[in-house]
This record gives structure tokens, C-alpha cells and sequence, in this order.
């Protein structure tokens, strides 16, 4: 006799940490690497524990360099292993770009195929929390731009717990970005949650008027746009891309082919960012089904700024949302 | 070494101020006055009231996050600190930078800088700027001793000495980064002979001391400005607080701490200063007050001040051209 | 008795180091850095000569450490000097990503407007020289992403002569993207050639049927593939954006307003371009206007690969041109 | 010191692999048979030749954009190579990579890698790999002195010696980065001082002596090999040719050339072989008719080689999915 399905109350933070384990425990090629990530216990306090547990071999703090422990990470991952690298923060990926860039992501056609890189490279993004503008940027729209690598934005405790292992055994490349506001985010998670798919985007809440396409941080803001847009009669489809690079047009397709009406939400800044490439592959194939220009909601043009009524001003908000959204929804062609 | 009475007397004040000032900030950012980041700089004020005795207004000073103490001691008034910290307008930056981002063009201080190591290239560019304008200007550089295994770190002190600018790179080793020990973050922990490699005179001094700072960097000063080349100095130093606001400092004993804290500049100066016959209560009291109405009068400001209009979101991002 | 304007023949090289040698004369605060600039002539040999004229002081070589002299440029900027700071190919520039993004881009508004950053980097971009994965990056439209940069893009004798006064000129930190394919490009420049604007983008072929938008290194291959179109009875109109940051929308939209069809011509990889970039633009401000979705021509999503067949069909080609252009001309509203 | 005969023929032989095979690849350049860029490692053969010795099959090498030397002396064949540098199918990478991105997983050979430096942290992580992994293993890390410059090989060094990990660091010092003479990049140039400063043990070795590199590797190869972490040897040594074939060389004179060429490393152990007897007209005549058939192979290979189909152009980006 099967009982419903038993869930237990918890955090993304903690559903990381599972995930974490889980990797450590399965496979003896896991580890983790970065500043702080062993004695401090993470500076998000994701990895807290685990160097007790598994021992600061295998949960390894890093001196503060970035390029070289980032490039360790993909040395160590062609050499057999199966590394996890932690990045504080996306801003300071920017000292490590060179051998994400240069190397994680070209090696294996640069070699003709011969090598893969089977890393996963964590690192907090987004803004929300006052850190001004050398600690609040989103870059994984801007990642997404590079061949070889693929980009992850686990936005639900499900994903938290489910994309480390799956991006793992991916044998290529794998970023995977997590806003640092769902840290605390809490909830109900089936207590038997493991892997998860990283290719699909998922449909979060289904409408039939607008599909609004997010991702990461974004999402809570975007479903609670929707509640919004639902109290006006106005049905919004929810999409959590889940993953960046590459994009899965075939579901943003498939809603648009329903609501024919789109409004991409991205806490990235918006020129060249995630949106745009979203708006212009919609643009090549779907642009006889629009009945309105694709809207998108981005942050500011602008360093984010440390008063929280700026910062605000600067990323997207729940009013934002609503607002483009009705407006893409009273747009005809 | 005889010590000036009203020289004495200011290094301790400006030590005070720093201490003070931080323990306010503390009260604030519980209050939710002050958001965002926080790092202090308790227990490290030796370093900062010492070292910018060596400069004069004309010298240009680059910090990090944890600059509150080189911001005071650098003369940015109190009031435009704290309201920075409050991200009001009438902020040192205008609001924008907060904590980690102080700014002020007028007593040349050239921020807070929140990534780590980030401001020694630009202290290279400064230097170089002096030296090729042929000004006897140096340019000071502080980091924590984190920073040091940052690759900027060794390019910047490579194209400093290559070029023999005048700058001073002043490292305060409070022997962590966050919760990373110096022995588990350097295979070498001799931070003086990083900057030998690159043939530039250094020297370890005392950072709990505030006269030994202040007379290892005017000296150092004093031969960078004359021409010499870059120098370094390790301060020997230790924050008695966490990391930020966040840090529940699992990586140190309470015990180590406490250690640290019988070193504490202020205590150690005081006590000096009283066997010397400096200083006593009467006029410790007077520091104090005056030191507390400065930062009470720097929350009135802070408090009084203004939100930038959200309209001005974007301003600054690019210089306005004329049309 | 004024006579015809006298031109010399000059090459885009040439033009590069003219520009060079006026700046320097003009002006005390300015002075070039990079790796090998001086003794060794510059890598593409824009800089030959002026180690000579001008003395090692000002024509500066560099030890191999992009971050530190990027950031050097900037404390330099910062400090009263108008540096010119020479990145040998922007494949490297991802060394010195750091102090462009957090440091240059940045340290104006985080400061509240006090401090400005009048600095200009210079960077090869670009493949076709079989270089292979690590040599032939374009970022020129990835850099357009961060606000408080401008990006230049020089495409004539005209503009390498005359954008990097005006670049120097500007306060702010301007990055200016020489495709190496264009140093050889040969032709007349007026005697008297000198500073140019940079805000705005040049039509540099009319035409009524569609436009093509482009810049830099494509600009050539677009031009071609105009002629092509002409010969067929196609109208091309060619847009050379000059400037990717900021964009020149009115230029883009002044000239659909006539065609109502549209094609962007961009080396950089397709997803998260600048194409995507211009296409979301489009699609905001022009929607109705258009006849037929914009298409775009640009690199294909790999590390650019070694042999000539693979380079070649790996970057924009004219014939790719010519077909997305009749596609678009085809397509209908 | 003794010489085994054989040994000592092979040593020559490597070296007159690598001198003829890259003449070879001039000429071809010119004939435009070879495109892009061309590095020639003519003159510091013996870098390669010598310490490729101290590696076994199960070690890893890392090399840079100028690597064809290393590459031969790993044993990946002339003719696989010969066909990369032509961009054929059935080149070391298929033809991906060129010159300057050869690759061999059955030799480990990672490569190849045309940015400065950059594979320094990726040698840190091989060796990292192998000592968790606790196989006996050597990582193999060749660069030039430029490197020496950039914050990767700081950031590298110090974490390779910090966790102690099997690590080689071969610099191969030939006085000049493109056109940039050592003393213009470096404030010291003492480069195994730098390695110190990490507490890594360090030689600098006659990288012109085709047996003092290899005894020296060896050496070292073997105490690494041991356990005792780390180690960085600098080789001596120059390049007779320009820096690619785009190089005017106007940063040095035709004088310091010729008298670098003085010590030519095939040159010198010919005469030495010679002088003991262990080589005579004959049996240099055996190799090079040996070696000029090795080439000549190579380059039939190449010119017979395929092209990879255009349709293939987007493969290998990532690795093909289990549909
Ligand atoms: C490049 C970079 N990496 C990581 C961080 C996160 N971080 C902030 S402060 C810090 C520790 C720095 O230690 P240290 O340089 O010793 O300065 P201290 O905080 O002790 O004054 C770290 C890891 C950062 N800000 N920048
Ligand atoms: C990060 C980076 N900057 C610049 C270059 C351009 N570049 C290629 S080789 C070279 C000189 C390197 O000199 P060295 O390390 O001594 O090696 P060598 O060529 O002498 O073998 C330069 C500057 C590059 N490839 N990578
Ligand atoms: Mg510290
Ligand atoms: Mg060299």
C-alpha cells in the first residue's frame, strides 16, 4: 500500500547542502573547492558541516585566487575527478573568466574531442541584498553567451537539491548560478528528491494570455506578478527556464503558441543580456504567431547602487512585471 | 623615543574616533540603519590612524571594504561617512557606495574597493601618473593580507617596482581572510619576502602599535617620496570582530580572541600614555566627549539626511555631456 | 581658390598610428602601454616607430600581466594622465575583465560622480587569420553588456584615424575593438582627416529593399554582399553601427522606417550578441513597422577552429549575407 | 659523467627530430601549407628532449603554443602532428587545433595552450588530482619566463605548493617574451627566487645541455614523484628564430644571435659525442637519414590527410548526449 508521498520542510540552502552530500557520499572523484567553503562553512553557509563530515581533503579551502583554484577545478576534472568549485560570487568569477573562457569551455573542441571537462562551478548571483555594485551583479545571462558550457539557475528547492548531481555527471562544463536571496527560501520538498533533468524549462503556473519567461531569483516575483495578473482575469503562464545555455525554445514556443503575448523577466542588465536573445530567437521563429512585441523586464542600466529604494529601482519588481505584462497583454498586431 | 604630547593625544583621539565610530555602526546596523555589508575594522585602528600621518593632502589613499578607519583618519568628516552608510545623498559617494564604497575627491581618498586585491593595480596607475607628471606624490594602498595570494597582488607589485613608481603598498595582516588562516592560504607566510621577490625594500612592523606604524611609514614615506622606488609593510594586526555581520566565526577560538584583545591599540596606547604621564582620566574623558559628540552630531546628519530621487537611478554612470 | 580636398593613401594601420602620434603630441597626459609596444613595434605593428619618436616613457611596454596594467591605466586615468592601454587580442583582455567591469566601468557611480575614468583600451578582435580557439574570440558585442563603458568599433581609414581623439576626449572609459583583418585594409583618407564623432552609427550604402546592419571587421563582407544584392535588383541600405555602446537606435530605425526589413551582420557568437541585442530593440520600438522578422548573420557557436574551411564557414561570409538578405526581402508581414 | 651510448644517441636524435621536423614546418609555412601562427622551438631543443625523459606514460604534460618540440619528444607521432599542423581529420586534434593546440589523450598530452600562463592552474589541478587520487603520478608543467609576469602563475605556484601536489614547473627561459627582454618584465629576475617564495624548492639548469636538463628533471621528477611537493627547475635557454613568423626582431641584435647559436644544443652534443668517441660521420649520418624519413613520412601523411567535413564543424563543442 503506497501513503502519499512523505515531504519534509526545508530550505534551498539545505537542499543545496543534500545535494552536495549526496555527490560526496556516491562518488569518491567529488569534491569541493573554494574560499571559505571548509572552516568558515561557506560564506552562504551552503557547505557548512560537510568538511566535518568529509574531511578538508575532500571540502578544501582556497586561497583567495580565483583563476588559479577555478583553473585547478578543470586541470583536476581532465585529470579523473569531479570537482565542484565554489566561486563566492559571480563578481569575482570575472578574475577566473580567463580559464572558463579560454579553457573549461574550448578544451574539448580545441582537442578535437579527445578531453571533456566534467566541472561544475557554483557561484551566488543577483542583487537584492544592499551590496552595491562590486557585489550585486547577475552575470548568467552573460555567460550564456559562451559556447562549451552549459548555465543552470536552480530557482526551486526541487532544482537546489536536484541539478548538482545531474550537472555533474554532465561531462561538459556546467555553471550553475544561485541568487543569493532564495538562500532562505523555504518549503515542502519530497523527502525521496534526487536528480533532476537539466535540459527542460518547466512550466511553473499555466495561463493562456502571456507567458512570462524567467528564471533564478525572478521567479517568485514573476509567479507573484501572475497572481496579480490572475486577479485582473488576466491568465499568465509561468516559464522557469532552469537552464540558460542552451535555451529550451521548444517550450517558450509552445507556450507563445497558446498566449501568442510574452514578457521575459531577467535580473541581468538589459542590453545583450538573456532577454534579448530570447526576444530574437522568438523574433526568428514565432514571429508570425505574435500578436505583440515580446516585452522584457531587466535591471537598470547601472552599477547597482547600495540604498535599497535604488536597488529596487534598479531590479526587476513584482510592479514592473505586472505593469509590462499588461501592457504587452492590450498590444495588437 | 619621546613621544609630543598633542601628537600623542591625537593618535590616541583618532584611534577613538575609528573605535567609536564602528561600535555606533555596529548599534545601527542592528537597528537596520546601515544594511548591506559591514566589516570593522576594531582592533585594527592602530594601523590606519598611524599609517596616514605619513601623507600629506597632496598623496592619494586607496582602501577596501573594511575602510571605515582610513576614511576618518584620512579627515572625510564623520557625518559624510555615516551618512554614506546610511546610503542618504549627503553621503562621501552620494549614497551609492555604502560601507564597502567610500569615496571623496577632495581629500583624495579613492575608495573602498570590494573585490579583493582590486585596488593595487590602480595603485600602480597612480604612481605611475605621479612619476611620469614628476610630482613627489605617493600613493598609498591598503589590503589585507588575503589579498596577497591574488595574482593582481603580484602583477601589481611587479609593474610597481619594474617601473620604480612612488607607491607605498601597505598590507594590514590580520592573519585571516574571512575564516581563512595566513598558513592555510600562503605556502610561504613571509609576506615581506613576496615583495623582495620583486627587489622592493619591506619591512614587518607592529600594527597594534601606533607610533611604531606611524614612524615605519613615514619613514617608508619619506624614501618612496625621495624617489626610491615602492616599499611594503606588513602590520601585524588582528580584527577583534567578525569578519562582516554575518560571520559566525567558526574558524578561531574565543580564547585566540581574547588573546588578541589584551594587545588592543587603544588599551596598550593608553596605558602608555598614563605611565608617561600623558594622559589621565580628566583628559581621556575630554577625548571621549569630544569623540561622542562627533558621532553623535555624524548620526544627527546621517539621520536628517536625504534619499537620492529614485529618478537620479541612472546619473553617474556615464559623465553628462554637454549638448 | 579653394582646390579639391587632397587624400593620401594610407591603410588602417597607418591611420591607427597617426591617430596615435597626434594624441600624443597633443597632449602631455597622454601615453600608450601594452605588451610590446615599443621595442618590439606593437604585435600588429600599430605602434611601430613611436617608441622612437616619442621615448619608452610614453610608449610604454608592459610585462605579460593584463590585470595589473588594465588596472594601471585605470588608477592611472583616475590620477590626471589620458591613457591609452593596448590589450594585444581582447582574447586576453578576459585577464583584465576584472578591473574593466568592477573597477573602470564602475568607479564613477559608485563614487557619486566624482571620479571619472577617461581611459581608452585598445584590443584586436576577431578570426579569419586561422589562429584558432584562444586567438580569434570577438567580444567586442559582449563587452557592450556593461554599462559604463563606451565600445568603439573603427571599420574605416576615416574612423581609425579619427575615433581615438574623441574616445580620449570622453571622460569615460572608452574600449575600442580594431578587427585584426582591417589593419592591412588600404585606401584614400583625406590629408586633413582628424577627430570624428562616436555617438552616431553611418550609412555607408543607401538602399530602400533592407537594411544591414553591422560594424567593425563585417563591414567589408556587408558592403559586398550589397553589391551582390544590387546586381539581383535589391536595394540594400548598409548601417555601420560604429558604436555598440550606446547604440545608435535612431539610425537603425530611421532606415527601417524606409525598408521595414532588416538583417544584423555580427562576428561575435549568435546567442547573447549584439545582434540579439539590436533584434530586442527592434522588436520594442519598431514592431509594427516591420515587414518581415530581422535576421542575423553571425558567428557560429564553436571555438573557432583552426583550418581555413572550418574558420571560413565558422564566421559571417558574404553568401550568408546575401541569402539572409533575400530571405528577408521574401518574408512577409 | 658517463654517458650511455644509447641513450645518448637518442637524446640526439630527439633533438634533430624536433630541429628537422620544424625546418620542415618553415618551409611548409612558406609554401603556405601552414597557416596562422607558427612558434619555432628551434635552439631550445634540448628542453624538451632532455626532460621528457623523467616522465613515464602515466604522468601528464602541459605545454604552451609553442609545444611541437614537446609534443614529439612525448612520442605523439610526427605524422599525427605533422597533419594538425596542416588542420587534417586526422590530426593530433583533428586538425582542430593547429600549432598551437596540439592535444593526445594516449600520451597525455593536454595540450597546447596559446594564453600565457594559462595552463599553470590546470597543472595545479592535475597534480592536485593525482594526489588525492594517491597515484604515483607527476603533472609535467612547461611555460616560458613571460609568464613568470602574470598573476596565474602566482596564484598557481602557491596553491600547488600550499597542498603540496606532484607538480613540475619547467620554465623555459629564453630571455625574451615576444619582444621583451626578461630584465624589462621583471623587477628580479631571478625567477627561482619567486618559486621560493612559496617555499617551493627550485634549480635553474644550462638549458642549452641536453643532459644537465635531463639529470636536473629527473631529479626533481623523482623527488616530486615521492611526495615532496612541488618543484620549479628554469632552463637557460634561447630561441634562435624569430618569435612567430610574423616577428621583425627588431628587440635584438643578429650578434647576440649568433653568439646564443654558439651553444646550439645539437651542436655542442655533437661535438661532445664526438669528442668521446660515441659518435662519428657515419652514425650522425644513420639519424638524420632516419629523422629525414620520419619527416618526410609526416608530411605525406599531412598532405594526404582529409578535411573534416563542414558539417562536422559544430561537433565536439559538447559531447554528444546518449539520445
Ligand atoms: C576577489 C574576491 N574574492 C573574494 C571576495 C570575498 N571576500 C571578501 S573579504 C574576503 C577576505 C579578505 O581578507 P583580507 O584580504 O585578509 O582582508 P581582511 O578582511 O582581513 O581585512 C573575502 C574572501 C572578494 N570580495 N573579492
Ligand atoms: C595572456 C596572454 N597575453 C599575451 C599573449 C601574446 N603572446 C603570445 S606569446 C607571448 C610571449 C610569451 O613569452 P614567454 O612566456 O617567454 O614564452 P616564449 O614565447 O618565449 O616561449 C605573448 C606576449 C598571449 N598569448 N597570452
Ligand atoms: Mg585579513
Ligand atoms: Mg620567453
Amino acid at each position: 500500500m503506497k501513503g502519499p508521498p512523505t515531504t519534509v520542510r526545508t530550505t534551498y540552502r539545505e537542499a543545496l547542502r543534500e545535494a552536495l552530500r549526496e555527490a560526496l557520499k556516491r562518488d569518491e572523484r567529488v569534491f569541493l573547492m573554494g574560499e571559505d567553503v571548509a572552516r568558515y562553512g561557506g560564506s552562504y553557509a551552503v557547505s557548512k558541516g560537510l568538511a566535518a563530515e568529509f574531511g578538508e581533503e575532500r571540502i578544501r579551502d582556497t586561497p583567495l585566487s580565483e583563476a588559479a583554484f577555478v583553473g585547478a577545478g578543470i586541470g583536476a576534472a581532465l585529470n579523473g575527478m569531479l570537482p565542484i568549485v565554489e566561486v563566492m560570487t559571480c563578481n569575482f568569477s570575472l578574475l577566473a573568466l580567463d580559464q572558463i573562457v579560454n579553457n573549461a569551455a574550448t578544451l574539448r573542441h580545441m582537442s578535437g574531442g579527445q578531453f571533456s571537462v566534467p566541472l561544475v562551478i557554483r557561484m551566488a548571483t543577483g542583487a537584492g541584498r544592499q551590496l552595491a555594485a562590486q557585489h550585486s551583479h547577475s552575470f548568467e545571462g552573460w555567460y550564456a553567451h559562451v559556447p562549451g558550457i552549459r548555465i543552470v539557475t536552480p530557482a526551486t528547492l526541487e532544482d537546489a537539491r536536484g541539478m548538482l548531481w545531474t550537472a555533474l555527471m554532465d561531462p561538459d562544463p556546467v555553471v550553475m548560478f544561485e541568487n543569493a536571496l532564495l538562500y532562505n527560501l523555504e518549503g515542502e520538498l519530497a523527502a525521496d528528491a534526487g536528480a533532476v533533468d537539466i535540459d527542460r524549462a518547466a512550466v511553473r503556473r499555466s495561463g493562456d494570455a502571456v507567458t512570462l519567461v524567467t528564471y533564478g531569483g525572478s521567479l517568485g516575483k514573476t509567479l507573484q506578478a501572475a497572481e496579480r495578473l490572475a486577479a485582473d482575469g488576466i491568465g499568465a503562464e509561468v516559464i522557469d527556464l532552469r537552464t540558460l545555455r542552451p535555451l529550451d525554445m521548444p517550450a517558450i514556443l509552445a507556450s507563445l503558441a497558446k498566449t501568442r503575448r510574452a514578457v521575459i523577466v531577467d535580473e541581468g542588465w538589459k542590453s545583450g543580456g538573456i532577454a534579448a536573445e530570447i526576444m530574437a530567437r522568438i523574433m526568428e521563429q514565432a514571429f508570425y504567431e505574435l500578436d505583440a512585441p515580446i516585452a522584457r523586464v531587466c535591471s537598470a542600466e547601472v552599477p547597482i547602487p547600495y540604498p535599497k529604494h535604488l536597488e529596487d529601482a534598479a531590479i526587476p519588481q513584482v510592479a514592473g512585471i505586472v505593469e509590462a505584462a499588461r501592457r504587452v497583454v492590450s498590444g495588437h498586431a | 623615543m619621546t613621544l609630543d604630547r598633542a601628537l600623542a593625544l591625537d593618535l590616541l583621539k583618532q584611534m577613538l574616533r575609528i573605535r567609536r565610530f564602528e561600535e555606533k555602526c555596529a548599534e545601527l546596523y542592528g537597528a537596520g540603519r546601515i544594511r548591506g555589508f559591514l566589516h570593522l575594522y576594531i582592533g585594527e585602528e592602530a594601523v590606519a590612524a598611524g599609517a596616514m600621518r605619513a601623507f600629506g593632502p597632496e598623496d592619494a589613499i586607496l582602501a577596501t571594504y573594511r575602510e571605515h578607519g582610513h576614511a576618518l583618519a584620512r579627515g572625510i568628516p564623520a557625518s559624510a561617512v555615516m551618512a554614506e552608510m546610511y546610503g542618504k545623498a549627503e553621503g562621501c559617494s552620494r549614497g551609492r557606495g555604502g560601507s564597502m564604497h567610500l569615496f571623496d575627491a577632495s581629500t583624495r581618498f579613492y575608495g573602498g574597493n570590494a573585490i579583493v586585491g582590486g585596488g593595487l593595480p590602480l595603485a600602480a596607475g597612480f604612481a605611475l601618473a605621479d612619476k611620469m607628471m614628476r610630482r613627489p606624490r605617493v600613493t598609498a594602498c591598503f589590503f589585507g593580507e588575503g589579498a596577497v595570494a591574488e595574482g593582481e597582488f603580484h602583477e601589481s607589485l611587479n609593474l610597481a617596482s619594474l617601473w620604480k613608481v612612488p607607491a607605498l603598498f601597505l598590507c594590514e595582516n590580520n592573519l585571516y581572510a574571512m575564516g581563512t588562516a595566513l598558513e592555510r592560504s600562503e605556502a610561504d607566510t613571509d609576506l615581506c619576502e613576496k615583495a623582495r621577490s620583486y627587489r622592493m625594500e619591506a619591512r614587518s612592523v607592529d600594527g597594534m602599535d601606533v607610533v611604531a606604524v606611524m614612524e615605519a611609514t613615514q619613514s617608508a614615506a619619506a624614501e618612496v617620496r625621495a624617489g626610491g622606488g615602492p616599499q611594503f609593510i606588513e602590520f601585524r594586526t588582528y580584527r577583534f570582530r567578525a569578519h562582516s555581520m554575518f560571520d559566525p566565526e567558526l574558524y578561531r577560538t574565543k580564547a585566540e580572541v581574547e588573546r588578541w584583545k589584551q594587545h588592543c591599540p587603544i588599551l596598550t596606547f593608553t596605558a602608555r600614555l598614563r605611565s608617561r604621564g600623558l594622559l589621565d582620566d580628566a583628559g581621556l574623558a575630554k577625548i571621549e566627549d569630544e569623540v561622542a559628540a562627533e558621532i553623535a552630531e555624524a548620526v544627527a546628519y546621517a539621520e536628517a539626511g536625504t534619499w537620492e530621487p529614485v529618478e537620479n537611478l541612472a546619473r553617474d554612470v556615464y559623465t553628462a555631456r554637454a549638448a
